[in-house]
């Protein structure tokens, strides 16, 4: 269990280590100069301090990232929402072939997705724009956020809908009143998934943005493409994670977890 | 686009002046430039001082850093494909040289005659007579034709790691690395083809060992005027030699041959004392990246390989259909002026690409000035090796030859392997 | 006060048909309860009466006007669902106001409506509680009030007292028996446990398979049931099999212990017939070995009650008899069982 | 005799096919889209590139014939298959120990999601500064006396034997899949193995009868997802793979990037070939899964 | 036949102590019923026993030797969970087959034993379903043989019929106990439902916070309680505060229609006590008014019997009428107790 976690989180001393190290060799366990030790010398921005210069373009990606991110959540939302009501409560022919159709997209390669839809994007004029990134997105996010909500919509008694109703509330008023504030938790946990599976995302940003927009995969996809790691690289390796941070905790703290993502 | 077509027409007829450029290019207000983003020195001087002076031209200057120039081309081709034309695609400009060039030359996708019309193009010497204006006339031996203007030079240097590597055993030549290798297994290795760089490393091996003993003359031919036979022949005894120090290389002695994938990635072998010797382009790289980290402080260039050290230059190229062909020629313009070849020779540490005798004294002066340091030979020495690029159709065959001859290990002869290169690669 | 009429109503779902044609008529005030086994349409009667399912065939009359074209929101009936349904993510207080809320009570209004239903089922201090926090008997009360603000015409229980354990179950049947009457609300109840049904009812509808089989007050269904389905679901039985004989001028039953005179109607002697007496309307009384009727075979003590298990000539019974004291197994008794409790089935009858 | 109905309420199929437009309408547009332009294209179908043969099974002839592309296939698999293999075992011994009480299980609880949230190029960032030659790990060997030099450290990265991009996977689906598993173990509750033991079954018998049968619904689609998402990954292979024969996705991406466009065909072959192959996997996993399934009397 | 014996069984979890010294002792094939509401620590004391939780403190001896140390697996007793923990995975047959299976008994051994306990339950056609196909009863009756086969030592039923409706938990009760009885099964039987604990055990413990109250067998509990609380927890019952009075040479009781006799010695007169008299030991007999002890309030038919709600003097009596005929309410009766049907409690035991 130890090593495990060892395994899983131990890397990131090293990865700090190496964004504060101005030279590093082997078989050194410590950098033989730091960072800000050779910051003074420097006549550019080195380390830390290019990561967070503009220069890094790093503010860029994190607001791309977390703008795409977040359109592809709603709009994932919205196309989910009223389907995952129907698929968790209704029954019709070709449910399930429907079903198996939505999750597709897990097993099917980006690459496959990617490459065809550069093709097609190219010619709508939709490649390297932010709607044609978010469009993409769409795809690998639906099958988690489909699930996600249908679990939750299984999850939600039908009586509660009809108690409001007999209790004199109208369609919407059921809706808005009880609904939705009931599936909340749920739903919440389905955006910080969608979030983040579509800020994780690399091959699909990466086709379609056309290197007109960079998000943090692909920034520091190229930071690391050659398979070294220089200071820079560290510390953007490091900001990269901070988003994925942020959301464990929010759901560890408030959303019982990402147990839902499991959804059944 | 019909205004962006019309504004072509006009100033390649020279119709145009520069200041209806001028204002034209305010017209356009952004020039999308692509170009490759792996050197954050290169970063921060493209958003620090270039961004700045274009912003006052009244352009804003969309710098997209991508991992592969390849990208571009591909994008600009993507763009013609669907019908795109001038005023309508994606790129303005792109930073290239060499196989990217000749792409977008031979698919006719680029703007047209323009590096002569510019007002910078005083800073260069065009004068064919004058052999020193080869490499603005030529890229990898494909002409130029003017559709893309010098922007940088450069020249292959290797840099040995004093602290392992005493002065004294410094191999000079391709004979003296493999003696060097033979004492010391394992610790050289150069950047995998088709990466340009290991595609120079080859192309200097090819050189040093061409049986006619002409060195670089006959890469500078194109492929038809060469034939398929004759470049076999040529470049068979350099093959033998990349073959025999195969197992000499970075883990050949493991029995797993390891080539880097980019300079980042040789720079961290270096680094780490796993390789004593890193080329690649870059005039000044031990003084810049001894500077950043990433390079030992013990860190001095070397002759190597003596008389075959590429020397090139490397290029803006503006698209057939750049979405703002106005813009693009003031940035192609302002990237070859005194001014921001100085800054970019100080910050960046790339030579300049202008040719200094071109220029007025003081500003000759001011380039020499900014020119960051040497360590452990000096500029003349380095002037003394010199070798050309080799020609661009060459340059895919005897890519395609080392993949499947080196890497894959093919047991075909190697007459066959060019022979099928040249075959597969004819459109 | 409403009163209520379902007219031939009826409701087919895929594969199973949930109501075959339902005839039942309520008085305003009264207290109806639906007994039944599971899945014999009791839940379906009261969706299709709340307007959440549409029937098939058939009229639902309030005060003799149709209401099926109306919404569900306004039909203005209560409905308390066995798992009460509160709104997890509302305080009590907004649980109760909900009905009003949504109809646009101003807030002064549903403020001092709230604070009376809430004294009405004693919750008062548990106003900003949310159900979580809440006790099953409670829950149960927060569910009604929430029902009862509204004034619903028509209120109806589907097994409200399911989830809660013996004690609480006791506890609320009568707290809702109060309720009612004190409010006067028409009211069905839905439960399939019969000692519930005896104590809160008016009147109990016995279903079984989308059909009513009887409505009739408790005493009535418990002591007169029109058949011995009916006996055997209100409660213990003896069902014993045997013949009409004469009796002097009237007839008869004979049980195993002496012929039983008859009080119905209408059978011819011979008739074979099956006869009901409940395990209470044996009276025993120990005797010597061989005066008996009867032997015990076996007793449970029960708390109330002691439950004999006696034989006589071919018939088990049950009996219970009071918990004074308890005879031994063996023990031979003597068996007497008042005629006005003893009803006999036609062999016809015995199948429905 | 039904009685006049005023007022219709909308049926609940046309509130069904409203519901599920915009999805259907999304998923067959995009995605359906995509695939279907994908196998026009590996069948000969690209008119922008001045292509159009269809249908022409040249390319997949040409691809399947060559052995690269069987090494390929190889390499992909093996990667694909090792890591998910790895990734499941270390996730069952990660999730059987969540579900006992220790110390700080809060903190660990959380501790080990951290993969699940980071990008995959941060995973590879970390293998490379741990495993490469000149990388952590190498360094603390040199510490402990078993190495001298750097090229003495085993090849991790960029290697055919993928050390690097298992590990990779490995790290990044550990946790998704002990997610699954934990919380199927958690809703499932302690109350049948209690009664397993009871019944007389030690650790190791209520492990393969009870526990077994329990995780492996979540063990099945969890295992699918990685498996599916390996065989088409990109970034992993084609930064810490052994170059020259790359698996699959990273052959096609030098397919798309060739200099010869009409390659691009090419590549369509191959990451079609990625999906057939993977589908085949799949559907032959899922089709013995659910005769288990059905085995336990679940249909 | 094993004997079971806890000696100062005790066992806190953080926050709550569960038992609070426990000692009970169990003789070869009885069946003890703990009697206690939610909470009260039945649950943790079978899991003590079967080894699934660890005791702080105490013994726990079959058949006179400690168990302490032996595993789960090792203890070979039987336990069924109240919502059965039936293995969903296994048909019928492999759930049953578990135990033996696990213990690697040979395969013809284990067939022949599942046909016999498939038998037992009456499940005979029933072997390869699976769980999920099966009622709520047959369920029950699948754990119940699953734990059979494996022949415990002790048999312990942790609310087993909790999940089932009424109706089904009567005919379960007399199943269970038929099956204890024959097989001679040491059993522990844990209920809240007071009900099924009078009718399906040897003896009663009653519980309460950790502790047991009165152990005893289920007529002493009902009529004897050692304390108010073990009153209320064992069924309805008339707790009536009075004083001791002289009664000739005798002691009696005042409850409010006349002093009755006591038949418990050691209080002296004028005591001040609380009497408890079951709403059936109280016989009432319709008089004109004025004759009468008290009124009737109300009446609700509950079947088997009516209960009437009296007031006499200052106190409210229930009193349980066999349903013959039911008397109207306001009606004056005269009240009658039977004074072996008196205990009194002093006030000290009234807290406990
Ligand atoms: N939505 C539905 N779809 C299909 N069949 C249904 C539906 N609702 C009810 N039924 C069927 O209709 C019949 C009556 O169901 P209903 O819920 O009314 O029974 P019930 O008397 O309330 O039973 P219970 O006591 O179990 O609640 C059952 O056979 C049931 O399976
Ligand atoms: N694992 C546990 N952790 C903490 N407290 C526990 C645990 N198990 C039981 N308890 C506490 O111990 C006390 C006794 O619980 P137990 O389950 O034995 O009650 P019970 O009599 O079986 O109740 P019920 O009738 O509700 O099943 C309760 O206060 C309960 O909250
Ligand atoms: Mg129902
Ligand atoms: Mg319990």
């Amino acid at each position: 269990m130890v090593l495990i976690v060892l395994f899983m989180v131990g890397p990131f001393v090293p990865l700090l280590v190496q964004s504060f190290a101005f030279q590093w060799d082997w078989p050194n366990l410590l950098p033989s100069e730091w960072w800000f030790t050779a910051r003074d010398r420097a006549r550019l921005p080195l380390g830390w301090d290019y990561v967070l210069s503009p220069y890094s373009r790093l503010g860029e990606a994190v607001l791309n990232t977390v703008l795409i991110g977040s359109a592809t959540t709603l709009i994932c939302l919205a196309i989910c929402l009223p389907a995952a009501r129907v698929l968790a409560r209704e029954d019709f022919a070709g449910k399930r072939a429907f079903e198996f159709y939505l999750s597709m997209p897990l097993i099917v390669p980006e690459a496959a997705v990617g490459l065809a839809l550069s093709v097609m994007f190219v010619r709508v004029g939709l490649a390297g724009s932010y709607a044609g990134i978010i469009i993409a997105h769409l795809i690998p996010t639906i099958p988690y956020m489909v699930r996600m909500l249908t679990a939750v919509y299984q999850g939600l008694d039908r009586g509660f809908e009809e108690q409001a109703r007999v209790l004199g509330a109208s369609r919407s008023q059921a809706l808005r009143l009880v609904t939705i504030p009931m599936l909340l938790p749920g739903i919440l946990a389905g955006c910080l998934f969608t979030f983040l599976v579509s800020t994780n995302l690399f091959l699909l940003t990466f086709l379609l943005g056309q290197g007109k927009i960079i998000t943090l995969p692909t920034l520091l996809f190229a930071k690391i493409s050659g398979g070294s790691l220089d200071a820079s690289a560290a510390g953007i390796a490091l900001v990269a994670t901070l988003p994925g941070i942020v959301l464990l905790l929010i759901s560890e703290r408030y959303l019982n977890g990402l147990n839902q993502l499991t959804g059944r | 686009d019909e205004a962006a077509a019309g504004f072509q027409d006009q100033i390649l007829a020279g119709d145009m002046s520069w200041d209806d450029v001028l204002a034209q290019a305010r017209v356009d207000g952004e020039v999308q430039f692509f170009y490759w983003g792996g050197d954050d020195n290169l970063n921060v001087w493209m958003d620090s001082v270039v961004a700045p002076a274009m912003a006052e031209l009244g352009i804003s200057l969309v710098a997209n850093r991508i991992t592969g120039t390849k990208d571009a081309v591909d994008l600009v081709i993507a763009d013609a494909a669907s019908g795109r034309t001038i005023g309508e695609g994606s790129v303005d400009a792109i930073w290239l040289n060499g196989e990217n060039f000749y792409t977008l030359k031979q698919q006719d996708l680029l703007f047209g005659s323009f590096a002569q019309l510019l007002p910078n193009a005083a800073n260069f010497e065009w004068d064919e007579a004058d052999p020193r204006s080869q490499l603005n006339l030529r890229d990898f031996g494909t002409p130029t034709d003017g559709a893309e203007m010098p922007w940088s030079g450069e020249q292959y240097v290797c840099s040995a790691n004093r602290a392992v590597l005493p002065v004294e055993q410094t191999p000079r030549t391709f004979e003296d690395l493999q003696a060097y290798l033979e004492v010391n297994p394992g610790k050289f290795a150069y950047i995998k083809p088709p990466h340009y760089l290991g595609n120079t490393f080859v192309q200097q091996v090819l050189y040093a060992f061409n049986p006619d003993g002409t060195g670089a003359t006959p890469f500078q031919r194109s492929i038809e005027g060469l034939g398929a036979a004759e470049l076999a022949r040529l470049a068979a005894p350099g093959f033998e030699y990349l073959k025999d120090i195969e197992p000499l290389l970075l883990g050949g002695p493991q029995g797993a041959v390891r080539y880097p994938e980019d300079a980042a990635a040789a720079e961290g072998l270096f680094r780490n004392s796993e390789i004593h010797i890193n080329c690649g382009f870059g005039l000044y790289a031990v003084a810049t990246k001894r500077a950043d980290g990433s390079y030992p402080q013990t860190a001095e260039e070397i002759i190597f390989p003596a008389g075959n050290m590429i020397k090139n230059k490397n290029y803006l190229a503006i698209p057939a259909n750049a979405p703002n062909p106005a813009a693009a020629l003031v940035f192609a313009n302002y990237m070859s002026s005194v001014e921001a070849q100085v800054t970019k020779l100080d910050l960046v540490g790339y030579p300049a690409g202008i040719d200094p005798w071109k220029l007025d004294p003081a500003d000759a002066a001011a380039l020499e000035a900014a020119a960051p340091a040497h360590y452990g030979v000096t500029q003349d020495e380095l002037d003394d090796n010199i070798a050309p690029d080799t020609n661009a159709s060459l340059v895919e065959v005897i890519e395609a030859t080392w993949l499947e001859y080196i890497e894959r290990g093919s047991s075909l002869p190697l007459e066959e392997i060019v022979a099928n290169a040249v075959a597969n690669l004819a459109p | 006060m409403t009163s209520v009429a379902l007219q031939g109503l009826a409701k087919s779902f895929p594969g199973a048909t949930a109501l075959a044609g339902i005839d039942l008529t309520i008085a305003p005030g009264e207290l109806v309860t639906l007994l039944g086994p599971s899945g014999c349409g009791k839940s379906t009667m009261l969706r299709l009466i709340a307007g959440l399912d549409e029937r098939d065939q058939g009229a639902i009359l309030f005060d003799g006007h149709d209401i099926s074209g109306l919404e569900v929101s306004e039909r203005n009936v209560g409905l308390v669902f066995q798992r009460y349904a509160l709104f997890p993510h509302m305080t009590v207080r907004r649980n109760i106001a909900f009905g009003l809320r949504v109809r646009g009570t101003p807030d002064t209004e549903v403020n001092s409506r709230v604070n009376e239903a809430l004294d009405t089922v004693q919750l008062g201090e548990l106003g900003e509680r949310f159900p979580h926090q809440l006790s099953g008997g409670q829950m149960q009360r927060v569910a009604l009030a929430r029902t009862l603000i509204t004034r619903p015409r028509l209120l109806m229980l589907d097994e409200p007292f399911a989830a809660l354990d013996a004690d609480l179950r006791r506890q609320m049947r009568s707290f809702v028996r109060d309720l009612q009457q004190r409010l006067g609300l028409t009211t069905i109840f839905v439960t399939h446990d019969q000692a519930e049904a005896m104590e809160i009812s008016d009147r109990i509808a016995v279903m079984q398979a989308g059909r009513i089989l009887q409505v009739d007050q408790p005493e009535t269904i418990y002591h007169r049931p029109v058949s011995a389905v009916v006996a055997r679901m209100t409660g213990e039985a003896n069902l014993v099999p045997g013949s009409v004989v004469g009796l002097g001028d009237a007839l008869g039953v004979e049980l195993g212990f002496g012929p039983v005179p008859l009080r119905q109607n209408g059978f011819t002697p011979g008739t074979k017939v099956l006869s009901l007496i409940r395990p209470e309307a044996i009276a025993i009384t120990p005797v010597d070995p061989g005066d008996g009727h009867g032997a015990i075979q076996s007793s449970a003590f029960m708390g109330q009650s002691i439950r004999y298990s006696i034989t006589a000539g071919p018939n088990t019974f049950l009996v219970d008899a009071v918990s004074t004291r308890r005879l031994v197994d063996g023990q031979s008794v003597l068996m007497r069982v008042d005629p006005a409790h003893v009803s006999v089935f036609p062999p016809a009858n015995n199948q429905a | 005799m039904p009685s006049p109905i005023w007022r219709r309420r909308p049926t609940l199929q046309r509130q069904q096919v409203l519901g599920l437009l915009p999805l259907g309408v999304v998923m067959i547009v995009l995605f359906g889209g995509a695939l279907a332009l994908a196998l026009l294209q590996s069948l000969g179908f690209a008119p922008w590139l001045g292509i159009n043969s269809f249908p022409d099974v040249s390319y997949f002839i040409a691809l399947w014939g060559g052995a690269s592309f069987w090494w390929s296939l190889w390499f992909t698999l093996y990667y694909s298959l090792a890591a998910t293999v790895i990734a499941l075992v270390l996730a069952i011994l990660l999730a059987l120990g969540l579900t006992r009480a220790f110390p700080g299980r809060a903190v660990f609880g959380s501790l080990y999601k951290l993969p699940l949230v980071v990008p995959y190029a941060v995973g590879i960032a970390l293998a490379v500064i741990m495993m490469g030659n000149g990388g952590v790990l190498s360094r603390l060997a040199f510490a402990l006396g078993w190495i001298d030099d750097p090229a003495q450290f085993p090849l991790l990265l960029t290697t055919n034997a993928g050390w690097g991009v298992i590990a990779v996977y490995v790290w990044k689906q550990l946790p998704f899949m002990a997610l699954a598993i934990h919380a199927v173990l958690i809703s499932a509750g302690r109350e049948q193995a209690e009664a397993a033991a009871v019944l007389g079954a030690n650790r190791r018998q209520i492990f393969r009868e009870i526990t077994w049968p329990q995780i492996v619904p979540g063990i099945v689609s969890s295992t699918l997802i990685c498996f599916a998402f390996n065989m088409g990954a990109f970034e992993a292979p084609f930064i810490l793979g052994g170059g020259f024969p790359d698996t699959l996705p990273v052959m096609a991406w030098r397919y798309f990037n060739d200099a010869d466009y009409t390659l691009q065909l090419q590549g369509m072959a191959v990451v079609v070939s990625i999906g057939l192959v993977a589908g085949m996997m799949i559907a032959v996993y899922l089709a013995t899964y659910r005769r288990y399934e059905r085995s336990l009397g679940r249909v």
